[in-house]
């Protein structure tokens, strides 16, 4: 393994730190925490919207602090969820007296860590509403189950959400236009590769050269399906389907997307999978809004891709297509 | 030395053996936790017990009795690990610290453990068969507790047996398909695999006894 | 090799067409070329601002077209210079009356051609200025050779030449702003690994796992010296002392930074570097106005990370703080 | 068959014969500018001459005379090859194509290869020395006018001489360091690589020799 990095157990402070030297009037970090918020945290009269997760899935959380979007984002160590007092210290520090939305993914230490922290700020009087992302198609979703995941939707989560708090909603109307995005969205990834996480330094798991992973998470876990290599349009394919097939859109149904890289694929390749993304969308009588192609959810350095499908509607649009200016989305007027 | 200070050094010495397991078998948990979930677990517990050790060192922990002394591992422990493995164990050790308010004996350990586990559940949601931790702990508690409520075995005695069923219940997750934790994404890809939260248990509780026979 | 292509000799035209299918608002092809124009170029009484080179640099150079960058991006095949023909359909395309500014990177096949387009577009009355990029610090520059490759240091230019065109300057003032970056600017890179490109699907040059490679361009040349591992934070100020060294600052001038990706590396890891980064050019009693971190320009998959550092003036600042609404980069007022 | 005709089914045949050996060769040169370069010179080469082969296959190939051929071969390269091979080849063909417009005898042949190799320095400003084509070229031009303006020896036996000098050209590339190109950002590492545009130039004269001797 060759990383930039310096002692593995320091990556996550040292990015934290890498950030704020980068963006000092933008964000700041709590001290002695690994969370950050917006420099102007938290925003009387507002409500907080914010997230956190494991870390390796840059510019997934803090990329996204700022106006239109996350108030907070809260770095676990690599796929690890952070810990309930600091997920509380962050819901704290991003209520501005009209309560907090925490956009949680759905894994279980997220899942348990927020709702810890989420108790314990209550007992601090700062109301707090959580959401629970679970976008993507590729798990089988059962009471029985830990459920489906929550991946690259979130992002989708944290735009709408974030706008409709920027515009004034408050703390019930921004919960129910989050979970308005949640029950519309699908998601399902592949990879051509393993991340390779610093404390292991080792691929996750292992590919040979003929073979890829179908329905992959975010955290190098193995997918749902191993299968040969395919071509970037049989890949598209696959994936579009899928989350078609869960959706169950109708013709003329206005759709927006996300080809997302996992943080090792080119930026070209994803344009090359989006080609044919919107080709799929384009038979099945799709109309594709807005389309966003880049590293938004990664993983590491994994080479692969996923693709989102969000269905909209009129207040879905005005909320994406809303004004953003954080560190890693800018969207003008 | 009084009691309160011999069952202080007991817990003292227990954390260290046990750290010490985890830190020894840091990279194997990892290896567990690569092939169905996502290559942390050894980190994620060497980073909590190693964060357990340094809080107890602390001038604070002379003054504490054993049940503060047990919740303050929990509160190291969540506030540390984060992941699954932080709310879990750390969470439940909290919470079923105040068992042993009155001192370790027979009954507050039974106890304790009866809480612990009653607590992972209520956080995991896993029944047993899950492919989790919980498939590992059901056997250890329910001997521990037979052992010594039933059976009239001395501590010691009680606490070996249930390490036995704590193995078995390991080697059981085996063959299981995980439905709760990260492994549940595998579905069925997840079969043929050990849990790295069962194993983990086991080692947590080797060390218990270790420390106990000492 | 795994990659997300479909045949290899489709792959400059099918990121074309994915790109376009992104964002059919803002970018349009031109018929039977590889030139991406912005879907209203030319602008009438602006001067046009347009760049291009080889693929698999992406985000440069499409990623930078829109209001404030570039009105013209053409891609060659993967690290091939677009031909002579069709950067002159770009620079016709792109003249709104007032002229156009080429910014070319300083390699013997984009400037060649780029020169034969000048030539070609003025016998059609066009008035064409160009500017070559050469701001890698690793390679000698002197009359007797290529010179110095344009490697990162390339964004700044887009940036502010595009925001003066922006603002009305002439196609002189234009090209006066875009030298004076070009003076003030230098860039070093690295590699951890090299890059695959499509046509041959192998490493262009082999790392061991203990190596790494310094000095590196962006099309998976080797680079000037090929030393053991090193830390994160040595890398950085490897990097960042050479640039220095080269730019010659003076004490309390203000500088902006890239720390650029070279596409397999992820964005934690930018960070890192960054971290560092910064704290060597406090150490040199430099202020840091503006920090970029993030994949600018890129070499295909390849893991490894440039430094930039850009002296500034008011004029610099103000052009490079400008708004820009490009698919890439996008900046608020 | 009248004159023209001849040449012109000669020029076709020695097209397909470069753009067969280019294919040939693709990947080795692709190999030698790995080395050194960016891994992209076979891949260029043998786009420029299938758009060549595909160029020539059409009607307006049959009226055309040798010099507008010449001239069609090298716009067809500059607009399809790009990096510094296109303007390189193409454009010192394009330009030096004017000299066949009487046919291609001794005399316009010669002309020829002096003024395409002018039209490689103009462009490429590379001097010999410099680990370039202009290496290979420089040998091949001058032994071919050497050898038909001096020592009156036939044509093919002349390029038969320039093909010799041409490949000690290429040979002479490895141990230089590199001045041009983008094997000059290597420096001192350039040395001990042969030059991919040397290769390729000695491949094509090469090949024109083959047709000549059919
Ligand atoms: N819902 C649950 N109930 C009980 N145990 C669980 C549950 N979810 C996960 N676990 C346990 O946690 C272990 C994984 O811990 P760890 O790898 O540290 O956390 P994470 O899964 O967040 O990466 C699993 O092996 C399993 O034993
Ligand atoms: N300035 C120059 N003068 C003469 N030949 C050059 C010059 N620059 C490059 N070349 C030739 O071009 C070859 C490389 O061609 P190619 O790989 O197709 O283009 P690129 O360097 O743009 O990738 C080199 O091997 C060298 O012979
Ligand atoms: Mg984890
Ligand atoms: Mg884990
Ligand atoms: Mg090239
Ligand atoms: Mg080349």
């Amino acid at each position: 393994m060759k990383k930039l990095i310096n002692e593995p157990g320091d990556y996550v402070d040292e990015m934290l730190d890498g950030m704020v030297a980068a963006h000092p009037k933008r964000v700041r970090r709590l001290d002695g925490t690994k969370v950050l918020v917006r420099a102007d945290a938290p925003i009387d009269g507002k409500v907080g919207v914010v997230s956190g997760g494991g870390s390796g899935h840059e510019p997934t959380h803090a990329g996204y602090l700022g106006e239109g979007m996350l108030d907070g984002a809260a770095a676990g160590e690599v796929f690890t969820s952070p810990t309930a007092d600091q997920l509380e210290e962050m819901v704290n520090a991003c209520d501005g007296g009209e309560g907090v939305l925490c956009v949680v993914k759905n894994y279980e230490g997220d899942v348990m860590n927020f709702e810890t922290a989420g108790e314990m700020a209550e007992m601090e009087e700062v109301e707090v509403a959580q959401v629970v992302v679970d976008d993507d198609v590729a798990v089988e979703d059962s009471l029985y189950t830990s459920g489906r995941r929550g991946v690259c939707g979130t992002i989708f989560v944290h735009k709408v959400a974030g706008a409709k708090a920027a515009a004034g909603g408050d703390l019930q109307e921004v919960t129910e236009v989050a979970e308005k995005v949640v029950d519309n969205v699908g998601t399902m990834g592949m990879a051509l590769t393993s991340c390779i996480t610093p404390e292991k330094g080792e691929p996750t798991f292992d590919l040979g050269e003929d073979e890829i992973e179908l329905g992959i998470g975010i955290h190098g876990e193995p997918g749902v399906e191993r299968t040969d290599v395919m071509s970037a349009d049989e890949v598209a394919e696959h994936l579009t389907e899928q989350v078609l097939d869960d959706l169950e859109l109708d013709d003329g149904d206005e759709v927006a997307t996300i080809v997302n890289g996992m943080g090792g694929t080119p930026m070209s390749e994803l344009y090359i999978v989006n080609r044919r993304v919107q080709e799929v969308l384009g038979d099945h009588g799709l109309e594709t809004w807005d389309a966003w192609v880049g590293d938004y959810m990664t993983s590491l350095d994994m080479m692969g891709c996923s693709v989102t499908v969000l269905r909209l509607d009129d207040e879905l649009k005005e909320l994406l297509g809303a004004p953003a200016d954080t560190l890693a989305l800018k969207r003008m007027d | 030395m009084a009691d309160a200070e011999i069952q202080r050094e007991a817990i003292l010495a227990a954390i260290d053996n046990v750290a010490a397991r985890i830190a020894e078998e840091k990279s194997y948990l990892t290896d567990l936790d690569s092939a169905i979930g996502d290559a942390d677990h050894g980190a994620n517990m060497n980073r909590g017990f190693q964060a357990v050790v340094e809080a107890l060192d602390g001038d604070d922990a002379e003054e504490m009795g054993p049940d503060d002394l047990v919740k303050m591992v929990g509160k190291t422990i969540i506030s540390n690990v984060g992941g699954a493995a932080g709310p879990l164990y750390g969470g439940s050790t909290m919470l079923a610290s105040a068992e042993l308010e009155g001192g370790i004996t027979a009954e507050t350990s039974v106890a304790f453990a009866e809480t612990y586990l009653q607590k992972v559940q209520d956080r995991g949601k896993a029944e047993i068969g899950a492919k989790t931790m919980v498939d590992a702990l059901v056997p250890a508690v329910h001997t521990y507790k037979k052992s010594i409520e039933q059976d009239d075995l001395p501590p010691l005695t009680a606490l070996s047996k249930a390490v036995d069923a704590c193995e078995r219940g390991v080697r059981y997750t085996v063959p299981l398909r995980a439905r709760k934790g990260r492994a549940s994404y595998l579905d069925w890809r997840s079969v043929g695999h050990q849990d790295p939260g069962a194993t983990s248990t086991l080692f947590i509780l080797e060390e218990l006894l270790e420390t106990a026979e000492e």
